[in-house]
């Protein structure tokens, strides 16, 4: 009998709280969405799972000498495992669309506006009672509107830690979203005449070019913005990398078995920070809220910039492309995409729309550098 | 905010700069021609690879028992 | 002069013991029957050759800053290195048999009874002079009947980490010798007709239940047994990310890049522990009988419930089917087919012998959160 | 042990309810016949991915290779 | 305005140092070497990428809580990253032809002379004002004479961690250099007749033969030099898991997916020690010119030794293959091919050069475990 | 140095020795024929293998996509 009071006790059932609960059906909440809706599921079902594992009572998987609080504090706690992916992604982007035609770069520093009104709300929603942000907390929710997930994950342990699990699940989910938020945006802002607009075909980009762009970008962030130099940097190492042609087995190994290690345990450990004493509160309503605003406000000042680009450019500048600059790569493009054939059956803008998408992630990762430097 | 997003601009249009000057020096200066460099040739080189056979006598097989099949 | 008697005071013949030649010997031992009697070699071969590093005089493999002093310590000591194991062999697993025929998990349990006649003799054999095992020592010495190693070397680096190497050597010996200690216990409990009966075909599982299935075993554990979590919580998100179909990259890097990089670390580490001040004592001689015993006693148990459900059940069950309940996968379920197909050889009891089989690796994590719970 | 033995029968037991539950949901509820869930589509999206053209190419160069010689 | 201000003094511009600036061309000049002329891409590329991170004022890369930093102490300050190098360039050899041919080691062994002329070398150059070498530092030095990267990493990480970068660059520049500094030396040594000697083909070793073989190795290496015993070791494994037939996961694993990890760290972490204050000093011209001198050496004696093995056996022995005893494998190897060539368009030497290249690997591991014994 | 460099050729002088013992023993005892170390049996085996259909199938479709074409 006393063996099983022991076992009783030792069940969940005798220690399970209220919030707990709330947040196994969040986790369970961001599982459905990430396998049945496929909403960015390489990272929702490991966070999702995690959500599951650090609300069990009794388990400790997220105390110390639990499995998910090493996992935390070694890649995430030190910032490796988003530079880690930062690598990866580098070594799976192609700059050439970029490189063919810079100017892109405007629109994927214009949708990162979204960023910093988001910061401005941030600091705003102090004045509505219940909430409570720093100056730090703001920053790391303003990156959401940066539309990287890595991004905003190394921003928000670095700055926020305590908001990390909600500031990242918002992050990917928007990016998921984007099919969903964008389109009706563009539309707004643009004529059907505007949506029509083909752009001359792309230049081809040598293979030299190629090379000297990656280290062109870091030697640019060296010298005018260190503090977004990991970020930048182990970017454009993956880049390099890949464009280099002469170490291809690190390369293919940086851009697969890698990436998919540190996905499965950065999912795990942002899931980790997904309990219900961080997520269950006013704010977190709040950092919500002001993730939608900020991908509606990089989307509209993304396609306004495009519009100023192609009144005062020779060449022809569909609007579209300029929402493709908040990221989310290659969803935001792709959604370009298929707004552009929407309005012209004939009219693929994919291509075209890579550049500023691309230009997104650097903008983001530059504006990280910038919040750092600012509020840290 | 103004500050910020005044430096995300300039930095990014530095950039631009940057890419203009890699692109007009790129078509100064013609690559030179390698022939060292074709595809085939950019494999990294590595101690003993052995990891050639292996596909190539699956695919071998696969061709093989393909044929027979059909 | 001076040089060469530094020389030679360096090296290991100025230094060797006896305990260390043996445990050489019993590395060389572990080596060959990884390698020419290929038993268990993934594990046995790094096992056998982190015993040869760890005796060497002088060499410190295991001390402090050695190599291997850091790989026990970061991948066992955590308890981290088995659960990565369970996350693969997860994502390695199908369910689809077992949720054809779920009363197969009675096999799956009976069959545990194996690791709780052990915890008895274990605790009994402190009657016998020179040897003592503790409650800790003893429970950790059961789950060898588990046949199941991450399970074994999980529970081990818990309850009884100076143990660890001679019940990680024990677990997959046994494991490997199913072939050898199973067909005569199954074929001294059945009659001729009893290994012929023929099983219905299993019903097709839909992905659906493949996939909640995971998230179904988890929540149980969660709610029943927190303690089981680790185990149970990492081999149901490997088997997720397999089912899922959305994550198939990540799926792909549990089963193969991962599990292929834990299994080399984890074997040296178990080797590590192989020094002859922990297993030259005659309490290895006790725990290696026990392992043996809880091996035969689990194969019995499993065999005779399924003789109880063939008796009780409308569908016919042949009770050769129970003996794969010890896990050991897929080895157990291959003797069970082979077996059958001595007594009916037109009879493949493969398929119906996973269910009991992958019902053994649940079985034996269950127990082992039970032992957890009861002893710790 | 009778404890402990008893509990992972009763735990197992409760695993059979769960998967006839499941089971028999899932009659009840036939699963959507989702078109885009195709094995072809059943790849996780990933940004740029390039890794599709090298191994058919590599294919293609061992047939043409083993054409020659065969 | 206030804000402008620290965004400038956040600038690197405010910060920059000229030995900063200085590191940074070495970083570009090694990418350069690793990208277009090719030369051991695979540790220079991530080694000159590390170099420019390393000295980028105010990112602190290499400070604590840096990326760098973290690399560096978990793989190269506890050895670890050069014996996992080790075990899975053990699971690229063939030691099929040092088998066959056993008398090889003899030019593995001549070869080695390199390292201890240097290590006399670098303690003369105490002599010249300016320079100061320790005992330690002149080892850690000397080992470049070895021709074989992770082997001067592990020992200049354990005796001369200050040095280390300066080390490795010059080992692998100089591996990379072999077919521009070998050439010469073997034709000034051998004549014209010497150098077209044809060899007999090798007898077939059988596969029992190459699995008892690194276990001999590691036997004799624990017998005789356990200091050698971490380098010997891991190769050994790696071989072992190749010719043993029955883990070809975890070989394929070590000498693919694991190598390169640790190949895309470990150069980074090297890189991270090219800082100004440890690299432009006197004693890195010191440390570079020791190097050339060491390669040279290295080469003459394995010619030599093979021109008095030709002269003492009754099989003939081709001089040239003597220069594959550097290690620097398989490009040695090549390089007395090409030599052997040249000679005689219809001699291929290659086969014959891999014995004593690999031979070379083993003799430069051995040298370094000699060298802990005598100077730790 | 000379004492070093003594070691080294002791050591590896010791280890022609170690080979060719291995090598005289060797053709003492000859290997066993083991049919079952034939180079397909030689896969280590593991819990529920499934990558071995993709690689075929894949191959089988890239045959016929270059059947078609060619
Ligand atoms: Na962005
Ligand atoms: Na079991
Ligand atoms: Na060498």
């Amino acid at each position: 009998m006393e063996k099983l009071e022991i076992l009783w006790q030792s069940t969940a059932l005798a220690h399970f709280e209220t919030g707990q609960v709330i947040m196994m059906l969040v986790g369970l909440g961001l599982l459905y969405l990430a396998i049945v809706k496929k909403f960015e599921p390489l990272l929702l079902l490991p966070i999702g799972f995690g959500a599951l594992l650090t609300n069990i009572p009794l388990a400790g998987f997220s105390e110390v000498g639990g499995l998910l609080h090493y996992v935390y504090e070694i890649g995430i706690g030190t910032g490796v495992f988003p530079l880690l992916i930062f690598m990866g992604v580098g070594a799976m982007t192609d700059f050439g669309a970029l490189i063919a035609n810079p100017r892109m770069l405007l629109l994927g520093a214009a949708a990162q506006f979204g960023i910093f009104a988001t910061l401005i709300g941030a600091i705003l929603l102090n004045y509505v009672p219940g909430l409570e942000f720093t100056l730090k907390d703001a920053a790391a929710i303003a990156i959401i509107g940066g539309a990287d997930g890595p991004t905003a994950i190394f921003l928000a342990s670095k700055l926020a830690p305590d908001l990390l699990g909600t500031i990242a699940v918002a992050a990917y989910s928007y990016m998921a979203l984007v099919p969903i938020i964008q389109p009706p945006i563009m539309k707004a802002l643009t004529s059907p005449e505007e949506r029509q607009i083909k752009m001359a075909q792309l230049r081809v980009v040598s293979r030299r070019e190629k090379i000297i762009f990656p280290l062109a970008v870091l030697l640019m962030t060296i010298l005018f913005l260190p503090t977004a130099t990991p970020l930048v940097g182990m970017f454009c190492l993956g880049n390099l990398m890949k464009e280099a042609g002469v170490v291809d087995r690190l390369s293919n190994t940086a851009q697969n078995e890698l990436i998919n290690v540190v996905t499965i345990f950065l999912g795990l450990a942002v899931g980790s920070k997904l309990s219900a004493d961080k997520f269950l509160k006013a704010e977190t309503l709040g950092i919500l809220a002001l993730g939608a605003v900020a991908f509606a406000i990089g989307t509209a000042t993304g396609v306004l910039m495009a519009k100023v680009m192609n009144k005062y450019s020779k060449a022809d500048i569909n609007p579209l492309v300029g929402a493709a600059g908040v990221s989310a790569v290659p969803m935001a493009a792709r959604v370009v995409n298929k707004v552009g054939l929407q309005a012209n059956p004939h009219n693929f803008l994919l291509m075209h729309a890579m550049g500023p998408n691309v230009a997104g992630v650097l903008g983001s990762a530059v504006a990280a550098g910038i919040l750092l430097a600012l509020v840290n | 905010m103004i500050v910020g997003m005044g430096v995300v601009f300039v930095f990014l249009t530095l950039m631009i700069g940057a890419v203009n000057l890699i692109a007009f020096i790129n078509r100064k200066i013609p690559e030179e021609s390698s022939p060292n460099q074709s595809p085939t040739s950019r494999r990294a080189p590595s101690a003993n690879r052995q990891d050639n056979g292996a596909p190539v006598a699956a695919i071998a097989a696969a061709i093989h028992q393909y044929r027979k099949n059909h």
